[in-house]
């Protein structure tokens, strides 16, 4: 049957099982990937003729942004699917992304204003990027905020679940709005990222982190998710194995 | 026993036929629906006037806290006047769904036949009658008190409009999804406003292009379209929600 | 080396960034571990709870 | 046209860590009423809203008519009246304009009608005060007006003689036999005996763990 894997997919001692084993596989190609980044990104690569080393920012600040979009993107599909499905794994998945993704975003605003400062002056620009990942916070924030204030862990996961959808149908939309409200009222924003003219020595090192962080954030949901499977099942005899021990 | 349609001694068949001849359709259920939002509404005229007596306090803070001179309050009007008619719509939103939930309500929708999306949608249109549009009529009177020219009236009120469907429509959103929880004004906000940025950005650049004299088209149809995509998919998602809530 | 911490007169920006996503990195992996063990911990208890019940 | 029957297969239902429903079986044909008793707390309210399709069993299936209910709830729905603890009316309205709104949403009623139906509960005299001046009584008194107004064939009643007299109670008990005459179905949660002959009368009770 060709649907046999999907619902072995919705097995939960499976997947704990199978989370378990994942783990390592994602965690060591992830630090090695990052470490070699970070070389290459602080050490290889040249300054920008521009900006100097102040560019070299964009090593952690462009992965957490991708982090921000790329985490609230797999929730909401989490989330649909354990909708649609009525699947428990599902939501689970879509709730050990929340706080990853929350995590990020902070950090891309962060490094992002430290960035501003030496290029616009200011810490805080109202530049179209920032002020996205800024909503996109609030959004993640909205999120877990609706989750801790439901008790039931199954109603929890069904309604936040309808957010994490209405949410992600809407980043477009913010972003769109926030670019056209931008170019309305200043200059283009000088936070140019990934120019197709950076040299091989700037990129290569800015792609190992992408793909490292990428990797980080899957063994950090499966660590996550073996926690939310756990805290989701009653059935006593697959639990009795899975924690003795 | 004359009261029953298909109460008659051979009981069965009489009965299918009554069942199947009568109900209702779509657009009758939507005009109670919304019939008896109104007249509930009505009934309890304070609640209804507590949106506007905000938006209008709201907007009397702004010339306190910034200036009298109304040629520098005309350039933060169109921000204020937002500002204001998206916090106003919001405050009357905890009660959207609240009272249906609580006397049963909405499980009546919810098991009635109907599309329980298409219900709600009848009831957001009836919270927009009630709150969007006296906003629409009264945020003119708000510009004037902040240095507005009277040539932006019909701008003001078109953005207005538009946008407060937009802003209804999200908003039944966030209350089906915090019907559950007790307390919820401070969560239903973190949840609502950031999905209300477009509408708030869209709608005070076409206010500001109506009170500036431009074209305000663009913006205008940028709202139409938000409004037009909420209609499509938050009944949808409020629907949702409240199903789960019945759970 | 001390150039290169000196990041040409960014080290105040670049150094903190770099910091401050170590620390998320971090923080990401011992929360997603402590949650485990709690959860872990939890299931033992309910287990315990249930086995003396019957 | 299939045969009218209501059928609960292996119904399992768990609510966060209790497991409330546990295997329920039930059979119901046309002219048929089941009785489910049991203390409080043993899930009678859960077994009625997971029939009517509110609540999702994590096992097991509801069938109408030997359909799962699940491939066309709204249709299932059309033929149900579920009416729970509490009466569903808005208290700022009358018991006229209560029923208006409430049976209307579903099917297209007359005047006449819907004045006859409040008169058979005895409601004339107050059928125009509003509902939060009415007693508990003459509230479940307005929702029995509108359970026979509904004109459905099947009823699910959450405790449907709660806070109503001895004639209230009879009146239950001659709209459920009027409704069984009809070939409908009643199921019915309830601590007491339903006022009905003991003949179409059937049981489930449902006990703690």
């Amino acid at each position: 049957m060709a649907w046999t894997w999907f619902h072995r997919l919705g097995s939960p001692p499976y997947i704990y099982a199978l989370a378990g084993r994942l783990t390592p596989w994602f965690a060591w190609p992830a630090g090695a990937l990052i470490v070699g980044g970070l070389y290459g990104g602080l050490v290889l690569a040249p300054p920008d003729w521009q900006q100097g080393d102040g560019f070299r920012i964009i090593y952690v600040h462009a992965p957490s942004a991708w982090m921000s979009l790329m985490v609230y993107t797999t929730m909401a599909v989490a989330a649909g699917t354990g909708l649609i499905w009525r699947m428990k794994v599902a939501h689970a998945v879509a709730a050990s992304c929340a706080p990853i993704g929350a995590s990020f975003t902070f950090a891309a605003l962060v490094t992002g204003a430290l960035w501003g400062q030496p290029m616009w002056g200011t810490y805080w620009e109202w530049d179209p990027r920032l002020t996205s990942e800024l909503i996109l916070l609030f959004l993640y924030l909205g999120y877990m905020g609706l989750r801790s204030a439901i008790e039931d862990v199954q109603r929890a996961d069904r309604m936040s679940a309808v957010l994490a959808v209405v949410g992600v149908v809407n980043v477009p939309i913010i972003h769109y709005s926030v670019t056209w409200w931008n170019s309305l009222h200043q200059a283009p924003s000088v936070m140019k990222l990934a120019k197709p003219t950076m040299p091989p020595s700037m990129l290569i090192p800015l792609l190992m982190m992408l793909l490292g962080f990428t990797l980080f954030f899957f063994a950090v949901l499966l660590v996550r998710l073996r926690a939310e499977v756990l805290s989701r099942e009653r059935s006593a005899t697959w639990i009795r194995e899975a924690v003795s021990p | 026993m004359s009261e029953y349609p298909g109460d008659t001694e051979g009981a069965t068949a009489a009965l299918v036929s009554a069942v199947s001849t009568s109900s209702a359709s779509p657009l009758d259920a939507a005009r109670l629906a919304l019939s008896r939002d109104l007249r509930l509404a009505f009934r309890k005229r304070g609640q209804l006037v507590q949106p506007l007596v905000f938006f209008a306090i709201v907007t009397t803070l702004f010339p306190l806290a910034i200036t009298p001179e109304l040629s520098r309050l005309r350039d933060v009007a169109p921000g204020v006047l937002w500002v204001a008619a998206l916090l106003s719509s919001l405050l009357a939103l905890e009660f959207l769904f609240r009272d249906d939930a609580y006397d049963g309500t909405l499980e009546q929708y919810a098991l009635s036949g109907q599309s329980l999306t298409w219900l709600l949608f009848a009831k957001t249109a009836a919270h927009w009658l009630l709150t969007g549009l006296p906003l629409a009529l009264m945020a003119p009177l708000a510009g004037m008190s902040l240095g507005v020219p009277a040539a932006a009236v019909p701008g003001i009120v078109a953005s207005v409009a538009v946008g407060s469907v937009a802003l209804s429509l999200i908003g039944a959103v966030g209350a089906a999804l915090t019907l559950g929880i007790k307390r919820s004004g401070a969560l239903l906000s973190l949840l609502t406003l950031p999905l209300a940025m477009p509408v708030l950005i869209f709608g005070a650049r076409a206010t500001e292009l109506a009170i500036k004299g431009g074209g305000y088209a663009a913006p205008l149809q940028l709202l139409g379209a938000l409004a037009v995509l909420g209609v499509t998919l938050a009944p949808l998602a409020a629907a949702a929600a409240v199903r789960i809530n019945l759970e | 080396m001390k150039e290169f911490l000196d990041m040409g007169g960014y080290a105040g920006y670049v150094w903190p960034s770099y910091g401050l996503t170590l620390v998320i990195v971090v923080l990401n992996i011992v929360w997603a571990r402590r949650l485990l063990a709690r959860s872990r911990e939890e299931a033992r208890r309910r287990l315990a709870m249930r086995g003396g019940a019957t | 046209m299939s045969e009218r029957s209501l059928q609960g297969e292996n119904l399992h239902l768990w609510r966060g860590d209790r497991h409330v429903l546990r295997g329920v079986q039930l059979s119901l044909a046309g002219g048929e009423c089941l009785q489910v008793t049991g203390p409080n707390g043993t899930g009678k309210t859960s077994l009625l809203r997971t029939l009517c399709g509110l609540m999702y069993p994590e096992e097991g299936r509801v069938l109408w008519a030997g359909q799962d209910v699940r491939s066309d709830l709204p249709g299932f729905h059309a033929d149900l009246a579920y009416i729970g603890h509490e009466p569903p009316l808005k208290v700022d309205l009358t018991p006229r304009e209560n029923l208006y709104y409430w049976i209307g949403v579903r099917r297209r009623i007359s005047r006449p009608e819907l004045d006859d139906a409040l008169e058979r509960v005895g409601a004339e005299q107050w059928r125009d005060r509003p509902v939060r001046t009415l007693s508990a009584g003459q509230k479940r008194r307005v929702a029995l007006a509108g359970l026979a107004l509904m004109a459905v064939p099947l009823w699910l009643l959450d405790e449907p003689t709660t806070n109503l007299d001895a004639e209230g109670q009879r009146l239950v008990g001659k709209l459920i036999e009027e409704q069984l005459l009809r070939g409908g179905l009643v199921v019915a949660a309830i601590h007491h005996e339903l006022p009905v002959p003991g003949a179409t009368l059937r049981r489930l009770e449902l006990a703690h763990e």
